[in-house]
């Protein structure tokens, strides 16, 4: 249902997002960029040598203007620049292909987050103060208080050395990611590893909100009707606890993406996360750019797309 | 405004000239609230303003007393116009004009004890201090029918009639002229209502107040509608 | 008035709390009859809406009847199978709320919510449901109701959403419609179009009402016979023409005063019931109402009072009762019998009403009516 | 000002007494939350935990940095309880230090983010117009970024070290606080009794930090509880990524990284195993017992 008022607020979201990238990219080129030690310092290159090579790849101009440059290589060629490191290495394909692996393994702990998240969420508040509630609420604390890298370690060590003879290797494998994209061996592990920490807070919310919609005078109208109970906690009540679900879908994103850095690197999956801290290390600026703008875009585009998501969930909301 | 003192007793406490509100709603809507209202007030007098929810009157009571800034037109309290007053001599102004809220829950901040609550706006005048404080907001407390020994209590303690009482009291406390009765018991059980109702008129008769009331209950214009406290309620 | 749809015997519903047990409804007893409106009349925290939750069984913990049978065409409610008054409810009897925005579904269309009534019943063919929902709307005079229908809560006006609830509730033709405050969030004209229209589908349907409410010129509009509930407690029932002419219950009679008249004479206070209603945890020993009660006597203190006949059909539960009262105090019958006529009756002097409280008790007792040897 | 206002002589005190005989808001909170038994066994653990710090910084069985002290991947002894690490190095003594990191990271947080977050929040909510714009688009900037990388490109840009670690790290989590404190001040600002007290005449410092500071402390309390458990799981993920504290000084989330390898490897699981566990556990007794703390302070709970 696209009104003219939705098409106008996504007008304006779009127009947000493109200040929102154009201010993070510009704040994250002039950081690194006037970083002490640049990119070819780990070559050894020194003196006139180091002055030709700034100079090839602009590195020698005020920054406002190198931003210019890349901004107009971005508009024109679709180019994020070369690397650094790799010298003259086009970025673009390099991280796109990186984007493709992080947006695989981020979509599985996505899902992997809101279906146990909500699941466990309505489990507990239909099971209110029960073992039932205890146990999937303290199941959720653990996941919101267990860091990512400990899981994922311990998945690591049960099911790569403990119980690998039985498992025959199923659920775990060895360094590094084979590129076989999508085998459920290679993605089930880091997928649960990075989806387990936000699933915590979406069954927290879930509960509350779950909780919370049952007191409603609608709950008792749609008791009152004689509805069964089983329509009535979905119909009714998870309809309307999932609008402040919804809320934290934002968040959840980025904190999938945040995580992802570490669990990429952990496992070896050649992601953005990955490339993003590798590039840090090897002072490659360029790469590091790119990833910051790639995650501004997608974290814009995830929260527009929130946005839209509560027009549907919830009728009162209209742009 | 040519010394508005020299005028008879006549001269109203309070002129309200083409009073405008409009709320903007969305990019081109906007949202008419109150449209032109006009009317007077001498001392002493109780004037009820009607009308269903929803039809601008609480707003009109926040435009009397200027917590809402109106579109256009006049509102002349005391021979000023406080349209025209922004800041410090709207305060000022304030020691004036008090106002009695609608929902006894919401007008009280559950953080403080009643004895702070009812010693605010002295207390943001400077006029009280101390011991000075205690001794006033017990007495206020005595006027409004509640023991003065509660003045240490939270808001959260009382009923809805009795933190009714507290607001009156506050409103009380800088001894003003005028008071905007916002719905002051249509919050209350029927029972409790007529408790409040006779409360105010005692008060008006022992403080030579003037009182504006907002109800909702007589399905009357909501323009100039001289009616008691005791008939606007139902 | 020839057999009762419903009786209510016994009704205890407690609230187990952490500060102790909540006694929201004691030993209520009362017969609903076949086409009759019934009003249930009372400060909030009376009990009637309890009793109403408890007739559907819709008492959430920490609630729970403690006692008591609810007999429904030789059926007892309070012992049936989860599943089984599952189907009684809003097939045979509907119940609609005080706050029709925060009743609705905000996220599920109105007339989804009326369909789904029906469809969670058996009673109304499927291919009849659409149908039937948009005719609903249309005899609750909802405009438009063909559009209307599709519409969500929020973009209905309050009376129009109270009327939605009342179509639904209607819409498996009940027997027994349950009306909690129908009209109490909503504007004084828009109340009289509802109280207007729960009479006449009384009247066309013969759909027996039962009207909760804390105003007794409500009842007075509609209902025939009148339940007075205080601290859980029926106090006073009776045909209302009569407790309005002639209330005997002090409570009953205090509520009628302060009712405020239109033609009322304006120099006249209004007179109200000082005081509070007295803690559901801990009730006063005696006469719940003997704290705040202008009449009491000794005996009110120590004795609890049962429902004895007082009048024709009439019934209250009062060791001094009004008749009496008045007799022994010298005050005049009452004569006038229009609503709220009874507010123009004062107390005899010299027992004024005074505030008074359990924790006052200890002090001597006021001023007794002279009598009672 | 103290005129004699005769009482009206027809009126009792009304009602008499209290409806209702009740303690503060703020000591039946805390009464609750000693009913919970999690939050309560959270607060030992940390007052625990504290009493580790303060210790490590005057005292440690073997000192923490010191190469060889022990055999490489020893595995627990009696001389070492916990082991050592790939270098030699007594693990107790480390991870007792690593606490240091840890709870000064996440107070240290924590206070910034209370300070900054609630005046920008509040200012901007109750203000609303250009103030409120301004505070908004910068939330909303940061929140178009992953905090971890913005921790990550700040702690580059400053440079190691503990207090370029905390600001890093409040860079990335003031939002939150800022954000709850504008929402609280929005709708604060619409009750009731803030119209009550400007028709009092109070001005608007009064308002904001006399009525809406109040009435908005138990959220932002709570919420103050939640960051010191994010920061203290940033400072760990910037640590395991390589963006700690210079070694060798200790912190956990560097010593699971140390870890890590040895435990692909084959080695010793302990050595990631143990700052893995002091980890976790703290998060847990940060989140269980901020947890406990909004349950009694929700004003929804009624008791």
């Amino acid at each position: 249902m696209l009104t003219r008022g939705t098409l106008i607020y996504i007008g304006q979201r779009l127009v947000l997002i493109v200040f929102t990238v154009v201010v993070v990219s510009f704040g994250v080129f002039a950081v690194v960029h006037s970083l002490p030690g640049n990119a070819f310092v780990s070559d050894r290159v020194h003196g006139q040598a180091l002055q030709i090579l700034l100079h090839e790849y602009g590195l020698d101009l005020p920054i406002p203007l190198q931003y210019w440059n890349w901004v107009k290589g971005i508009v024109l060629h679709g180019s994020l620049g070369v690397s650094l490191y790799i010298r003259g290495l086009p970025i673009t394909p390099l991280v796109l292909r990186e984007l493709s692996v992080s947006a695989m393994l981020g979509g599985s702990a996505l899902i992997v987050t809101i279906g146990l998240g909500i699941t466990f969420g309505v489990l507990a508040a239909v099971r209110q103060n029960s073992w039932v509630d205890y146990l999937l609420t303290s199941i959720a604390v653990v996941g919101y208080s267990v860091p990512s890298f400990v899981i994922a370690s311990l998945g690591i060590l049960i099911f790569g050395q403990w119980l690998n003879n039985l498992t025959q290797g199923a659920l775990y494998y060895p360094e590094p990611w084979s590129g076989t994209y999508g085998s459920l061996a290679e993605l089930s592990l880091p997928a649960i590893a990075l989806g387990f920490y936000t699933s915590g807070q979406i069954t927290r919310i879930t509960r509350a909100a779950m909780l919370d919609v049952i007191q409603q005078d609608y709950i008792r109208t749609a008791r009152a009707k004689g509805l069964q109970n089983r329509v009535v906690v979905i119909r009714h009540a998870l309809r309307n606890a999932l609008v402040p679900v919804t809320s934290i879908l934002g968040p959840t994103v980025i904190s999938i993406i945040t995580g992802s850095v570490v669990i990429e690197n952990i496992f070896g999956i050649p992601g953005l996360g990955k490339e993003f801290v590798e590039s840090i290390f090897q002072h490659d600026y360029n790469v590091t750019v790119g990833v910051f703008t790639i995650y501004a875009i997608l974290i814009g585009f995830a929260n527009l797309a929130v946005d839209l998501v509560y027009t549907v969930i919830d009728p009162r909301i209209r742009y | 405004m040519a010394d508005p003192r020299a005028a008879a007793a006549r001269e109203p406490l309070l002129r309200v000239v083409n009073v405008v509100k409009y709320f903007h709603a969305g990019v081109a809507a906007t949202v008419k609230a109150v449209d032109g209202v006009s009317f007077e007030i001498q001392p002493g007098e109780t004037v009820g303003l009607v009308g269903e929810s929803g039809c601008g009157k609480s707003t009109l009571g926040r435009l009397l007393t200027q917590l809402l800034p109106a579109t256009s037109g006049q509102v002349i309290f005391d021979g000023v116009d406080l349209t025209r007053l922004g800041g410090e001599k709207l305060r000022q102004q304030r020691k004036q004009l008090q106002m009695i809220f609608q929902d006894p829950f919401a007008s009280l901040d559950p953080r403080m004890t009643i004895g702070d609550i009812i010693a605010e706006p002295l207390e943001n005048f400077g006029l009280v201090t101390g011991r000075q404080k205690n001794a006033r907001v017990q007495e206020l407390l005595r006027v409004v029918g509640l023991n003065p020994y509660f003045n240490n209590r939270y808001p959260h303690e009382f009923s809805g009639g009795q933190r009714q009482r507290i607001g009156i009291a506050r409103a009380l406390a800088l001894n003003p002229k005028l008071i905007v009765c916002d719905e002051p018991v249509s919050a209350l059980d029927v029972s409790i209502q007529a408790q409040i109702i006779n409360l105010l008129e005692d008060l008006q008769r022992e403080f030579n107040l003037t009182y504006i009331f907002i109800a909702h209950d007589l399905a009357e214009p909501a323009d100039r509608v001289g009616t008691p406290p005791d008939r606007t309620q139902g | 008035m020839a057999n009762p749809v419903l009786q209510v015997q016994d009704l205890s519903t407690s609230f187990f709390t952490g500060d102790g047990e909540v006694k929201a409804v004691r030993n209520v007893n009362f017969n609903l009859f076949n086409g009759e409106t019934l009003g249930l009349v009372g400060e909030s925290g009376c009990g009637k809406s309890v009793t109403a939750m408890s007739i559907l069984g819709l008492v959430q913990r920490p609630g729970k009847i403690v006692n008591g049978k609810i007999v429904f065409k030789g059926q007892d409610l309070v012992r049936m199978p989860a599943e089984e008054l599952r189907e009684i409810r809003g097939r045979d009897i509907a119940m609609i709320f005080q706050d029709p925005l925060s009743s609705l579904n905000p996220v599920l269309r109105v007339g989804f919510q009326i369909d789904e009534a029906m469809k969670a019943h058996d009673k109304v063919p499927a291919d009849q449901i659409a149908q039937r929902g948009v005719d609903l709307l249309k005899e609750v005079r909802v405009p438009d109701a063909a559009r209307r229908i599709k519409d969500y809560p929020h973009q209905f006006s309050g009376g129009m959403r109270q009327r939605a609830m009342i179509a639904m509730g209607l819409s498996n033709r009940p027997e027994i419609l349950i009306a909690d405050e129908p009209t109490t969030a909503l504007d004084v004209t828009v109340q009289a179009q509802i109280l207007e229209l729960l009479r006449d589908l009384n009247q066309e349907m013969g759909t027996s009402i039962i009207l909760i409410t804390h105003n007794l010129g409500v009842v007075a509009g509609l209902c025939k016979r009148v339940i007075v509930m205080y601290a859980g407690e029926i106090v006073e029932e009776g045909p209302v023409d009569q407790i309005f002419e002639s209330p005997q219950h002090p409570y009953t009679w205090s509520l009628l005063r302060s009712i405020p008249r239109i033609d009322a004479d304006r120099r006249e206070r209004l007179k109200s019931i000082e005081g509070l209603p007295p803690d559901l945890i801990a009730l006063p020993p005696g006469c719940e109402f003997s704290p705040r009660c202008p009449f009491r006597i000794e005996k009110c203190f120590t004795q609890d009072p049962e429902l004895e006949t007082v009048g024709p059909a009439q019934r209250a539960a009062c060791w001094v009762t009004m008749k009496r009262a008045y007799a022994e105090m010298g005050a005049a019958d009452i004569t006038d019998t229009r609503p709220g006529a009874a507010s123009g009756i004062r107390p005899p002097k010299g027992i004024e009403a005074r505030v008074a409280d359990r924790r006052e008790l200890n002090a001597p007792p006021l001023p007794t009516p002279a009598s009672d040897e | 000002m103290a005129t004699a206002m005769p009482t009206p002589a027809t009126i009792d005190y009304a009602g008499g007494t209290l409806a209702r005989e009740q303690v503060s808001l703020w000591r039946d909170g805390i009464r609750r939350l000693r009913r919970n038994k999690l939050a309560l066994g959270a607060a030992i653990y940390l007052g625990f935990l504290a009493l580790v710090c303060l210790v490590s910084i005057f005292w440690t069985p073997y000192k923490p940095n010191v190469i060889g002290t022990c055999e490489t991947y020893q595995l627990p002894s009696a001389a070492h309880p916990l082991g050592c690490d790939d270098l030699g190095r007594d693990s107790l003594s480390r991870l007792m230090v690593g606490s240091q990191v840890s709870l000064s990271v996440g107070l240290a947080t924590a206070i910034i983010v209370l300070g900054v977050g609630v005046v920008v929040g509040l200012i901007a909510g109750y203000f609303r117009g250009a103030a409120d714009a301004i505070v908004s688009l910068g939330i909303n900037i940061f929140y178009g970024v992953p905090p971890l990388l913005v921790a990550v490109a700040l702690y580059v840009l400053l440079g190691s070290g503990l207090i370029n670690i905390i600001i890093a790290i409040s860079a990335t989590v003031w939002m939150d606080m800022a954000r709850l404190a504008r929402g609280q001040a929005l709708s604060i600002r619409e009750r009731e009794f803030i119209e009550a007290a400007r028709a009092g005449g109070a001005r608007w410092g009064k308002i904001l930090f006399g009525h809406i500071l109040p009435n908005a402390l138990g959220p932002i309390i709570v919420q103050a509880t939640f960051v010191i458990p994010v920061a203290i799981l940033t400072a760990a993920f910037l640590s395991f990524l390589g963006f700690g504290v210079p070694p060798p000084k200790a912190d956990w989330g560097g010593m699971a990284n140390e870890g890590l390898p040895s435990l692909q490897g084959g080695f010793d699981p302990y050595i990631l195993l143990f700052p893995a566990l002091a980890l976790s556990i703290t998060l847990l007794a940060f989140n269980f017992f901020g947890d406990g703390l909004r349950d009694a302070f929700d004003p929804r709970q009624k008791r």
